[in-house]
C-alpha cells in the first residue's frame, strides 16, 4: 500500500510538471489563454470528467465487493469501470478529429488556424498533457479488464487477494484526480 | 458496517462530485475575472479530497500513509508557488 | 597585470572592487569556520590515535547547546553577508534613469550592438567612462549570457524577452568580454572585447563609426516601409492604438489588466500581438515576427520611444 | 549493537514479502555465502538477491565511471593549451557532455545507494531482503536498458547541449542525439524511483524486532532521506525531458520562444529535479562518512539524532532552493533573494554534520585504516565543496562566478571529492565484509592520499581559474588562464593513476587476501554479526536488537586499559 501510495505520488509529480507549464503561460499570457481555452469542446470534456467519475465509483465499490469476497459483482463492476474507461477514449478521439478538422491540433495535419502563437502554445501544451492522461487510462484499462477476466476465471482468489485490487484500483482513482485538474485548467480557463 | 451502507456512502460521495462538476461547468459561464480560476480550482481540489478520502479509503488508512499522501500535494504546491512566485515579480 | 598568475582580475568599476571587498571578507569567515575543523581533525587523530595512552574519560556523546550553538553560531554570521550581497544585487537590478541606452543582439556566434547614435559594432563593446551604461538585450536564437569579468557582472540573455544589465565603468582599458551560457558549437569563440574609452575618447570614437542616422530615425524608416503606418500613422483609417505618448504609460488591456508600454510589451505586441490586447481596439495586428529581426525591432522601439514627449493624435 | 538470538519467528516471513519459504531442513545450505549459492551465469542475473544485484550494480557503475573519465582525460588533455588541439569543438561539446550524462546519471545517482545501499540496508536493519527483490532486479535491467541507450549514443556520435539540455538549444538548435539522451536518462529515471521505492517500504516494514527508529544505523537514515528525493524529485525530471523530445520530433514542444515560450520555464523544471539530485548524490555519502567515522574513533556518533535529522532535513529544504541556479538568468530579483537566502538555510544542517563527526573524534580511539583516510578526505574536501557553495550562493558573486570554473570547482569538491572519496571509503570499509578477503592496508592508505592530493591539485586551481572570469565549457581559451590549467590537467593524472590503483589491490585481494572474519574492524552493527561473506539469506534467524546503534563502550573498556 506504501509502495503504491509513493509510486502514485511520483506519477503527481510527473503531471506537476506539465501543470507548472499551465500556471506559467496562465500568468504571463492570461488573455491568449483564456481565448484558447475557450475555443476547446467544453461539453465533451464534462462528459468525459462525469464517465471518469463514474468509473471511480465502480472501481471503489469493486474494492468494497472483493474485500468481501464476493467474486462476480467485483469483475462486473470493473469490467463496467474498463468499460466507461473505454468511453472516455472514444470521446477523446472525437474530439481530437473534430479539432484536427478545425485546425487546433497541432502535429497533425497541414492545416493550422491559430489565432495567435500562444494558443498554438497552448494547444502543444493540450496535446502533450492530454495525451499523456490518455496513455495513462489506456494502462489502466488494460490492468482493469486484465484483472476483471483474472477474477472471473478464478485465477485471483478473493478475498485473500483482494489488497490486488485494492491497489489497482487507487492507480485508477488518481488517473482520475488528474483529468480532475487537467479539466479545469485547460478547458475552463476564464 | 452493512454492504448496503457503504454502497450508499459511496453513491452519495458520486453524487456530491457530479454536483461539483454541474457546479464548475456553470461557473464558467459567468466573468467573475480572476474568481474563475479560483473557483476551478478550488473545486477541483474538493474533488481531489473526495476521490482520495472515500473512493481511495485514505480515512482507513495508516497515519503514514495519510503523510505520504499530503506530503505529495505539500510537494507539488511548493514547486508551482515557488515558480509563480518568480513569474509574478519578474 | 603582473606575475605568471594573477590572483585578481582586471577591475573597471566601483561595483568590482565592492564584490572582491564582499569576497575577501566572506572567504575570511569561512576559513575562520572550517580552519578549526581541520585543525581538529588532526589534532584528535594524533592525540587519540588508537593504542595510544591518552585521557578518555568522561567522553561527551551530546550536548544540545553545543549542537545548536554551532548551527546558529556560523548562520547568523553568514546572514549578515548574505544582507550585503543583497543590497549590491538589489543595485545591479536598479540602472539609474538617465543611463545610457545600448541595444545588444546576441546572435550564434557573435555579439551586436547597437549605440543609440546608430552606430553598430560586433564582438566589440565601446563605453564611455564615468557614465551609467543599460545594455538591454535580447537573443536571436539560444540563450546566451553576457559576462564581463571586469565589472563583475554577468547576465542571460533570453530569446522572446528583454533582459538588462547597467554598468558604470571607471577604468579605461581593454578588457574580456565573453559568452558564458552554453549556446552550441562555438560557443567558446563567442567572446569579444569591452573597451572603456575616456568620455572624450568616446566622442572620437562615436564620431569615426559609420552612421548614417541615428537608431530611432532607422526606426522611423522601418516604421514606414513594413507598412506600420498604414494603421498607426495620422492618416490611418484602420482603427488603430496610436503610439505617440505610448510609451512608459499603462495601457488598459482588453481583459481588465492594465500593462505597462515599456520595451518588453511593444516588443510583444509587434511579435505576439495578440497575447495583450488594448482595451478598445479590435485584434487585428498581424504577427511580425517571421518579418522583423530583433535588430529591427530594438530601432522600431527606439523610434517608438522617440514619440514619448509627443501627444497622441486620435486617428479620424 | 549486541544482538541476542531469537526463536526462528513467523513474523519474518510474514513481513519478506518476496522471500522464498523455507523448511528448517534447509538451513545448512542457507549458511552457504551468497558468492557460493549458484554458479551459473542465470544464478548472478535473474539473481532476487539484494547483495547480488548489489554486486551487478558495483561492476557496471565501475564501467561507466571508466567511460566518463575517459572523457574527462580528453577534456582535460584538450585543455592544456589555449587554442584546444586535441578536439574540435563539437568535440570537445561532446566529450564535456558525455562526461556530465554519464557521471551524473550512470555514475553518481546510483554509486553508493545502488551498491552499499543494495548491500547493506537489509543487512543493517536485519532483514532477510529488500521489501520487493523483483523489483530490485528489474531496476538493474532498466539501468543497463538506460546505458545501453547511452553508449548507443558514443557510438553514434554523441550529444552537444551539456547535462543541462537547455531549452531552446536542446530542443531546437543542438545537432547531436538529444533524442536518444533523453530517453536513456528517461529510462533510468524509472530505475531510480523503483529503488528509492524499495529502500522506503523496506525501512518502513522489514526492520528486525528491537529495530526502532533511533536504533538505525546513520547510513539508513541517509538513505532513507535519499529515497525521498529519488521518489518525488525523478518524474519532474522525466517530463521535462519529454517535452524536449516532443518539441524535437513533433514539434509541440511548449518551450519555443518564436510562440512565446518561456525559456526559464524549462530552467525552472530542470533544477526543480536536479538541485535535490545533488543531495541525492551527497546524501549516501554523508551517511557513509557516519559509519566510518564512528567505527574509526570506536564511539558513538555525537549527536545522533541531530546528524539523523540533519539528513532529513536536507532533503526536505534541498527542494526549495533550486532557484540559485538562476540567479543570472533573467529570474526575478525577489525570488533570487528567497531562493539565495534558502540555500544559506540549507546549510546549517551539513554544517552540523561535519562538526558532528569532529566531536565524535574527540576521545575516541582513531584508527588510520584506508577507510577512515578516505573518510578524513572526504570531510576536508566536502567542506570546502561547501563553503564555497556558500559563495555561490551569495548574490552579488555569483553573479561573477556564475557559470564559470569556479562553479565547476566547487560541484567536483562536493561530488568527486565528496561522493567519490566516500564510495572508495565505502569500498574500502565493507569490501571484507562483500568478498570475505582483506586487502594491503598499505596500498589502500597509499591510495587514499594520492586521491586527495591529487583531488586538490586538479580542482583548486579551477577556483582561481573561476573568479578569473574563465567561463566553463570553454575549450578555446584566453592565454592568460594556461598556467592554471595544466596544473589542474598535472593535477588530473595524479588523479586518475590514484583511481585505478584500488582495481589493481582490490582484484589481487580476491584471490590472495587473507580471510577477513566476520568483523575485520572491530565495528557495531547488524552486518558484522554474520560472516564474511554473509550467507544467503543473511540472517539465520531474524535478529532482535536491544541496544542503540554504535554501542562501543562494552569493547572499550578491554581496550582502554
Amino acid at each position: 500500500m506504501l509502495g503504491m501510495y509513493l509510486f502514485l505520488a511520483s506519477e503527481v509529480l510527473l503531471f506537476g510538471g506539465l501543470f507548472a507549464g499551465a500556471l506559467t503561460y496562465r500568468i504571463l499570457y492570461p488573455e491568449a489563454v483564456v481565448a484558447a481555452s475557450a475555443r476547446l469542446h467544453v461539453w465533451i470534456g464534462a462528459a468525459n470528467t462525469a464517465l471518469l467519475l463514474t468509473s471511480s465509483l465502480l472501481v471503489a465499490l469493486a474494492v468494497q465487493a472483493a474485500d468481501r469476497g464476493l467474486r462476480r459483482p467485483a469483475a462486473a463492476l470493473l469490467s463496467g469501470a474498463a468499460g466507461l474507461g473505454f468511453g472516455f477514449l472514444v470521446l477523446k478521439a472525437v474530439e481530437y478529429t473534430k479539432e484536427i478538422h478545425q485546425g487546433l491540433l497541432p502535429g497533425f495535419g497541414g492545416r493550422f488556424d491559430f489565432s495567435s502563437p500562444v494558443e498554438q502554445l497552448f494547444m502543444n501544451l493540450y496535446l502533450v498533457g492530454t495525451g499523456l492522461h490518455a496513455a495513462h487510462m489506456t494502462v489502466g484499462i488494460a490492468i482493469l479488464a486484465g484483472l476483471a477476466w483474472r477474477i472471473g476465471r478464478r485465477s485471483l482468489p478473493l478475498p485473500e487477494r483482494a489488497v490486488t485490487v485494492a491497489v489497482c484500483g487507487l492507480y485508477w482513482h488518481l488517473v482520475d484526480i488528474v483529468w480532475v485538474f487537467l479539466y479545469p485548467v485547460l478547458y475552463l480557463a476564464r | 458496517m452493512s454492504m448496503k451502507a457503504d454502497a450508499a456512502r459511496l453513491i452519495a460521495v458520486w453524487a456530491a462530485l457530479m454536483g461539483l462538476l454541474a457546479l464548475t461547468v456553470a461557473g464558467s459561464f459567468f466573468s467573475l475575472g480572476a474568481g474563475n480560476a479560483v473557483l476551478g480550482i478550488g473545486i477541483a481540489v474538493a474533488k481531489a479530497a473526495l476521490i482520495l478520502w472515500f473512493f481511495m479509503h485514505l480515512r482507513r488508512e495508516t497515519p503514514l500513509v495519510r503523510i505520504a499522501a499530503v506530503g505529495t500535494v505539500v510537494w507539488i504546491s511548493t514547486m508551482l508557488i515557488l515558480i509563480s512566485a518568480d513569474l509574478l515579480t519578474r | 597585470m603582473s606575475g605568471v598568475i594573477d590572483l585578481w582580475p582586471g577591475r573597471a568599476s566601483v561595483h568590482a572592487a565592492q564584490v572582491d571587498t564582499l569576497l575577501s571578507g566572506f572567504t575570511a569567515l569561512i576559513i575562520a569556520l572550517s580552519v578549526p575543523v581541520f585543525a581538529l581533525i588532526v589534532v584528535f587523530a594524533v592525540r587519540y590515535r588508537r593504542g595510544k595512552p591518552a585521557d578518555r574519560t568522561h567522553p561527551m556523546n551530546r550536548n544540545v547547546w553545543l549542537e545548536v550553538s554551532w548551527a546558529v553560531v556560523p548562520f547568523l554570521l553568514i546572514i549578515g553577508f548574505f544582507v550585503w550581497s543583497l543590497m549590491l544585487f538589489v543595485d545591479l537590478h536598479r540602472p539609474p534613469a538617465d543611463a545610457v541606452q545600448i541595444d545588444v543582439v546576441a546572435k550564434r556566434w557573435m555579439w551586436k550592438f547597437q549605440h543609440p547614435g546608430g552606430q553598430r559594432e560586433i564582438d566589440e563593446l565601446h563605453v564611455p567612462v564615468g557614465t551609467a551604461v543599460k545594455l538591454v538585450m535580447t537573443s536571436q536564437d539560444v540563450i546566451h549570457s553576457l559576462f564581463i569579468p571586469a565589472l563583475r557582472v554577468k547576465q542571460d540573455v533570453l530569446p522572446g524577452r528583454y533582459t538588462t544589465l547597467w554598468f558604470t565603468a571607471d577604468r579605461a582599458g581593454r578588457y574580456a568580454l565573453a559568452c558564458a551560457e552554453f549556446c552550441g558549437t562555438d560557443h567558446s569563440t563567442m567572446r569579444g572585447t569591452f573597451v572603456a574609452l575616456s568620455k572624450a575618447d568616446f566622442a572620437r570614437w562615436l564620431a569615426e563609426s559609420d552612421t548614417d542616422m541615428t537608431l530611432a530615425a532607422a526606426g522611423a524608416e522601418i516604421f514606414r516601409s513594413r507598412g506600420c503606418s498604414g494603421c498607426h500613422g495620422p492618416a490611418a483609417t484602420v482603427h488603430a492604438p496610436p503610439l505617440e505618448g505610448l510609451y512608459g504609460k499603462p495601457v488598459p488591456l482588453q481583459g481588465g489588466e492594465v500593462a505597462t508600454a515599456d520595451d518588453q510589451y511593444i516588443r510583444d505586441s509587434i511579435l505576439l500581438p495578440q497575447s495583450q490586447i488594448a482595451a478598445g481596439y479590435p485584434p487585428i495586428m498581424p504577427t511580425f515576427r517571421n518579418i522583423l529581426d530583433e535588430e529591427q525591432v530594438a530601432k522600431l522601439l527606439a523610434y517608438i520611444k522617440s514619440l514619448a514627449t509627443e501627444s497622441p493624435k486620435e486617428p479620424r | 549493537m549486541t544482538v541476542s538470538r531469537s526463536a526462528p519467528d513467523d513474523r519474518s516471513i510474514e513481513m519478506g514479502a518476496g522471500i522464498s519459504e523455507k523448511t528448517v531442513a534447509e538451513t545448512a545450505e542457507e549458511r552457504i555465502s551468497y558468492l557460493r549459492a549458484g554458479h551459473t551465469l542465470r544464478s548472478w542475473f535473474f539473481t532476487t538477491d539484494h547483495k547480488r544485484i548489489a554486486l551487478l550494480y558495483l561492476v557496471s557503475v565501475t564501467f561507466f565511471f571508466f567511460i566518463g573519465g575517459a572523457a574527462a582525460a580528453l577534456m582535460r588533455a584538450d585543455l592544456l593549451t589555449p587554442e584546444g588541439d586535441l578536439l574540435s569543438n563539437e568535440g570537445y561539446n561532446r566529450a564535456f557532455t558525455l562526461h556530465g550524462v554519464i557521471m551524473v546519471w550512470f555514475f553518481l545517482i546510483p554509486s553508493i545507494p545502488n551498491v552499499f545501499g543494495n548491500f547493506l540496508l537489509p543487512l543493517m536493519i536485519g532483514a532477510r531482503d529488500l521489501a520487493f527483490p523483483r523489483l530490485n532486479l528489474i531496476s538493474w535491467y532498466v539501468y543497463m536498458v538506460g546505458g545501453l541507450f547511452t553508449v548507443f549514443i558514443l557510438i553514434t556520435g554523441g550529444v552537444d547541449t551539456g547535462w543541462t539540455f537547455y531549452t531552446p538549444l536542446s530542443s531546437m538548435f543542438a545537432n547531436g542525439n538529444v533524442v536518444l539522451a533523453a530517453t536513456a536518462i528517461f529510462v533510468v529515471g524509472f530505475s531510480s524511483i523503483m529503488t528509492g521505492l524499495n529502500f522506503i517500504v523496506t525501512v518502513h516494514t522489514l526492520r528486525a524486532p528491537g529495530m526502532t527508529w533511533g536504533r538505525l544505523p546513520l547510513f539508513v537514515w541517509s538513505h532513507y532521506a535519499t529515497s525521498i528525493i529519488l521518489v518525488l524529485a525523478t518524474p519532474v525530471l522525466t517530463i521535462s525531458l519529454v517535452l524536449i523530445a516532443a518539441e524535437r520530433l513533433f514539434g509541440i514542444g511548449i518551450f519555443d520562444p518564436a510562440l512565446g515560450g518561456d525559456p526559464l520555464l524549462y530552467q525552472h523544471l530542470f533544477w526543480f529535479y536536479s538541485h535535490p539530485a545533488v543531495y541525492i548524490m551527497v546524501l549516501p555519502a554523508l551517511g557513509v562518512t557516519s559509519e566510518l567515522v564512528a567505527a574509526a574513533a570506536r564511539k558513538p556518533v555525537f549527536g545522533y539524532w541531530f546528524v539523523a535529522a540533519s539528513s532529513i532535513a536536507i532533503a526536505l529544504v534541498g527542494f526549495l532552493v533550486w532557484g540559485h541556479h538562476m540567479f543570472v538568468s533573467g529570474q526575478s530579483m525577489y525570488a533570487s533573494a528567497v531562493f539565495s537566502f534558502l540555500s544559506l538555510v540549507v546549510a546549517v544542517p551539513s554544517g552540523i554534520k561535519v562538526y558532528n563527526w569532529t566531536a565524535t573524534l574527540y576521545k575516541g580511539h582513531i584508527s588510520l585504516d584506508p577507510p577512515f583516510l578516505f573518510a578524513m578526505g572526504f570531510i576536508g574536501l566536502f567542506v570546502v565543496g561547501g563553503l564555497t557553495g556558500l559563495i555561490l550562493a551569495m548574490l552579488a558573486v555569483d553573479v561573477h562566478v556564475h557559470d564559470t570554473y569556479f562553479v565547476v570547482a566547487h560541484f567536483h569538491y562536493i561530488m568527486v571529492g565528496g561522493t567519490v572519496s566516500a564510495f572508495f571509503g565505502a569500498l574500502h570499509y565493507w569490501w571484507p565484509k562483500i568478498t570475505g578477503r582483506r586487502y594491503s592496508i598499505v596500498w589502500g592508505s597509499l591510495s587514499a592520499v594520492f586521491i586527495f592530493l591529487g583531488f586538490n591539485l586538479t580542482f583548486f586551481p579551477q577556483f582561481l581559474l573561476g573568479y578569473l572570469g574563465m567561463p566553463r565549457r570553454y575549450h578555446v581559451y584566453d592565454p592568460g588562464f594556461q598556467v592554471l590549467h595544466v596544473l589542474s590537467s598535472a593535477g588530473a593524472t595524479i588523479l586518475g593513476v590514484a583511481y585505478l590503483l584500488p582495481f589493481a589491490y582490490l582484484f589481487y585481494s580476491l584471490r590472495n587476501g587473507e580471510p577477513a572474519g566476520p568483523n575485520p574492524w572491530g565495528a557495531t552493527g547488524l552486518e558484522w554479526t554474520v560472516a564474511s561473506p554473509p550467507p544467503k539469506h543473511n540472517f539465520e534467524t531474524i535478529p532482535v536488537v536491544t541496544r542503540p546503534p554504535y554501542d562501543y563502550e562494552i569493547e572499550q573498556e578491554s581496550d582502554a586499559g
